[in-house]
């Protein structure tokens, strides 16, 4: 049975008014294509999740989206600030709750989640003064040494969201490059939506079975979406866009200018191929040069 | 030798020599990534890097723009999933050398990137948070922190302990048997601080060119040690600006200001 | 610099009387060559650990080189028993100390020792005996939600031994098909020698680099050795020798059967080189049919 | 429909039509095996295997020998770890079916696969141990046994409780807060027997062609309670005969006695 849906219909049966959602990728393959969707779906009270916000969750904060964030770096990576995020948090717009951890425990609280389990123990945080802003950071003793080590909760989002570079219609989804926290994301959710930017046949998934990451079994939907990440990028498909992260700051910082933004590039295109088609010679500046893996052989 | 460089170029320089050849660096982007190249460009070519990304041995065609970078993958030995990095990496104890940056650095080496001014809840200025700071913090074997020395990023307490130093509201290091040894030395634009072994806390150590004791001590809000054997620091050499300009940061993406 | 030594050098510089060993590999790449250089050099006291003992654990103890085993499956996959395993265990030969888990238990282990955490939480064993046998299982008290939570001890072996298909001269290494927990192994042990069917230019590793399970900064020395896997098997090179484990039943069944066995095809032969020129047929008999995996791209 | 048939065929497919399509199944060698390829060949093409091995959706081109075959790993979905396989998929309540055997069952399902006779310490037979039993019995949704009847594989009480049945020294399942719901079928040469809803005890619940509820009783440890109404079993059809015979198992490996 087909998985295969478009994103309109993924998003409309899958995230709900209040979810919390985790849409997973760290730096590699962002799934903005998802995250404009819920914007022009009107989503509202969502819990956003994610070790680094980057600038979809900026866009869905000013597009009113969160309710909450929960996260462990929320910057413009190599670029500079979240200006929606800052002017929430900084008592310059309509606040949001924070729950805050490092990345460790970020992936901790997937990990657990993942594994069923309700806490994840690490060897961090004392002395400093996370725990004091967050008192989900407690302490656990082991059982055998007697030492006291940090934990933390498990992360059990409603939804996830995964862009990855190939899925058959079942979900079946491969990834290579940076693997960031996506497994752990997906397994720890309720509901999987994957996107990709390539459907290939199942024989193709079944040819390299060790690059799959998830199974389509824990999979609810799946997207196809060619250029889903930009302006992330997907290895093997297309580069970052460095100079949208870094023209992002002059767009953000003001907030009439960020809302102008989103009604052109967000309530202002149907979908994503409208979005790609509104920039003309993206393939030109950033379709990947080739650089093949090598073969081998899964004979017997 | 020329006298014909940034304050950024000799820092780069200074953290490049703390490196050892052979070491395995946990790298951030910017300033560290610049310093870990030029080290294996010169004296450590077995240097091997690991971003909290995943990307281990990488040897990037460009200068990445962030730790998750492209470049840094292709070609690179390994690609760890993040709870490898995390939990194999650094909390397995395979990190030697920790690079840290921060908006504020106080007496103890403790680091803040999470708020400044007003109170958690409601900051004056919001930073991103920790990322993997914390983390690194506590299990990098040797911290090194870099950042241009001022009054505002060098107060005598920071407005929030993101990071742990050696030091904690008068508790030392020790107590929180953290597996790494701390913050040892601090890459300024001014001079090298270093921490006080029994202490922990900052103390000048070494100056460079052209700067004072007086002329560090107006940058930093304690009263700043100074040790009984000032040491110097060479500038940059002719080979050091070469591949700073020519081949690692050509656009000057980095080493500008 | 170059890791790459003879295994015979490996073992001596690596592997010492009283050591705790794992050599791991479920099914796939079980590091045979290395288990019967233990033997030819004659260690003792060593505590054995691994999910899966295997026919090469049953060797490395009728050689007499065990003091105790750490354990969560003791058989002869697919056939039967391992026989010098159960006469030291049911008191017909000299005993060795047990120590025992289930799988989820060994590999909650290894994880925990990879992480450098002193215990690992599962959900498991009440309502069994084997706590009652294992004292070392024991339980913790999740701090969120006040469940009590089975726990198992780290595992930190001093020497992990893992067999892989490729690896380059500073033993990053390469491994498809099944993973077992080779790259816990690896992460929780103090040393680590990789054994390879292939050296290969770094060049290759850093072209498919999701492909490497262990990182040469953790590994003491590399071994090629060729064939090193049999009677198991290695994807791509060569299948089960099935024969030999059925046979096996009828060689170690009785103690000088196996002595004799030991006799001929460990101290009778100097290196796996030998073992291998003595059974003629193997590469027609066993040899991988091609199945090749597909290529992806790394560019940008 | 033909009566040429032996215990096992049968067992094979009673197992067979105990799994209903597109489930995902926790698949052990031999019969369990078997009975998964049947159900896939007849009413269940999308039921999913999985191997502890970590071997997901294997769709072998011949008959495995061990669960960690090569031909479960050529054409699979994917390759899972195995703190993968049982960290997320077990664990992780991803797992509908789980099938089991063993040297010992007992009136509550409680299975052994560790020693029998004497002690722990010093037993009489040694057997393999848990491997992936224990928590397989603790987290598959629902646990099928499987084996043949005999007076010595169903005692009234286990040796060793190797993977935790419906009740253990007296105490309920449900004191365990177990995820799965426990063994609920046994499978066995002559007749099924099912968990008790309320006590958890196995019990007769259906009959195989030429089986009376004395010969079945004879074959069992404890005063094996019958329930109301008997379900009959239906013999392998011509189609699951061949299947099986032909192109499942040609070599019966796994059929033969």
């Amino acid at each position: 049975m087909s998985k295969l849906v478009s994103m309109h219909d993924a998003i409309a049966a899958h995230v709900r008014d209040g979810d919390s959602v985790i849409i997973e990728g760290f730096t590699h393959l962002i799934a903005y294509s998802a995250g404009h969707e819920i914007i022009r779906q009107r989503r509202r009270d969502l819990t956003l999740c994610r070790l680094t916000p980057d600038l979809i969750y900026d866009q869905m904060i000013a597009a009113g989206c969160a309710r909450k964030m929960v996260f462990s770096w929320a910057g413009n990576p190599g670029a500079g600030s979240l200006f929606a995020f800052r002017r929430a948090v900084e008592g310059k717009a309509a606040p949001i709750e924070l729950e805050e951890y490092s990345h460790f425990g970020m992936v901790a609280r997937l990990s657990a989640g993942a594994a069923h389990l309700p806490f994840w123990a690490l060897r961090n945080y004392a002395g400093t003064d996370l725990p004091v802003a967050n008192p989900q950071i407690k302490t656990v003793t082991c059982p055998y040494t007697g030492e006291e080590l940090a934990t933390v909760p498990a992360l059990n989002p409603d939804v996830a969201i995964v862009h990855v570079q190939r899925a058959d219609i079942h979900g079946n989804a491969q990834v290579w490059g940076l693997l960031g926290t996506q497994k752990e994301a997906a397994f720890a959710a309720t509901r999987v939506i994957v996107v990709c930017e390539e459907i290939v046949d199942e024989a193709v998934i079944r040819a390299d079975p060790n690059r799959t990451i998830i199974p389509g079994l824990i999979v609810s939907a799946v997207v196809h979406e060619p250029w889903g990440a930009h302006p992330s990028y997907a290895q093997g498909y297309y580069d970052r866009d460095n100079e949208f992260y870094v023209n992002w700051e002059q767009v953000a910082r003001d907030e009439a200018s960020l809302a102008r933004w989103l009604d052109a590039w967000v309530y202002g295109v149907k979908d994503r191929a409208e979005y790609i088609a509104k920039q003309p010679g993206l393939d030109e500046r950033l379709k990947a040069k080739s650089r093949p893996s090598g073969v081998v052989d899964y004979g017997y | 030798m020329t006298a014909d460089y940034t304050p950024k170029e000799l820092m780069a320089c200074v953290a490049a020599r703390e490196l050892r050849d052979g070491e395995v660096v946990f790298v951030g982007i910017g300033l560290p990534n610049l310093a870990c190249n030029l080290a294996r460009a010169t004296h450590a070519p077995k240097l091997l890097l690991i971003y909290e990304s995943g990307a281990v041995g990488a040897v990037p065609e460009r200068l990445p723009v962030s730790v998750g970078d492209p470049s840094l993958v292709t070609g690179c030995i390994m690609v760890a999933s993040m709870a490898d990095v995390f939990q194999s990496f650094l909390q397995g104890g395979r990190i030697e050398v920790g690079f840290l940056g921060g908006a504020q650095v106080d007496r103890w080496g403790n680091i803040n990137t999470t708020v400044v001014g007003g109170s958690y809840e409601h900051p004056k200025v919001r930073l991103p948070g920790s990322g993997g700071a914390a983390e690194i913090a506590v299990h990098a074997r040797r911290l090194l922190i870099i950042g241009a020395l001022s009054p505002r990023m060098f107060p005598a307490d920071v407005d929030f302990v993101t990071s742990p130093g050696n030091r904690y509201h008068g508790t030392p290091r020790s107590a929180f048997k953290h597996p790494g040894a701390g913050p040892r030395r601090v890459i300024t634009d001014r001079a090298i601080l270093e921490a006080n072994d029994d202490t922990g806390e900052l103390e000048l150590s070494a100056l460079y060119p052209g700067e004072t004791v007086e002329s560090v001590r107006a940058q930093v809000g304690w009263p700043l040690a100074v040790r009984d054997a000032l040491g110097s620091v060479e500038p940059p050499s002719a080979e050091e600006l070469r591949l700073l300009r020519d081949v690692l940061d050509p656009k000057r993406l980095f080493l500008k200001g």
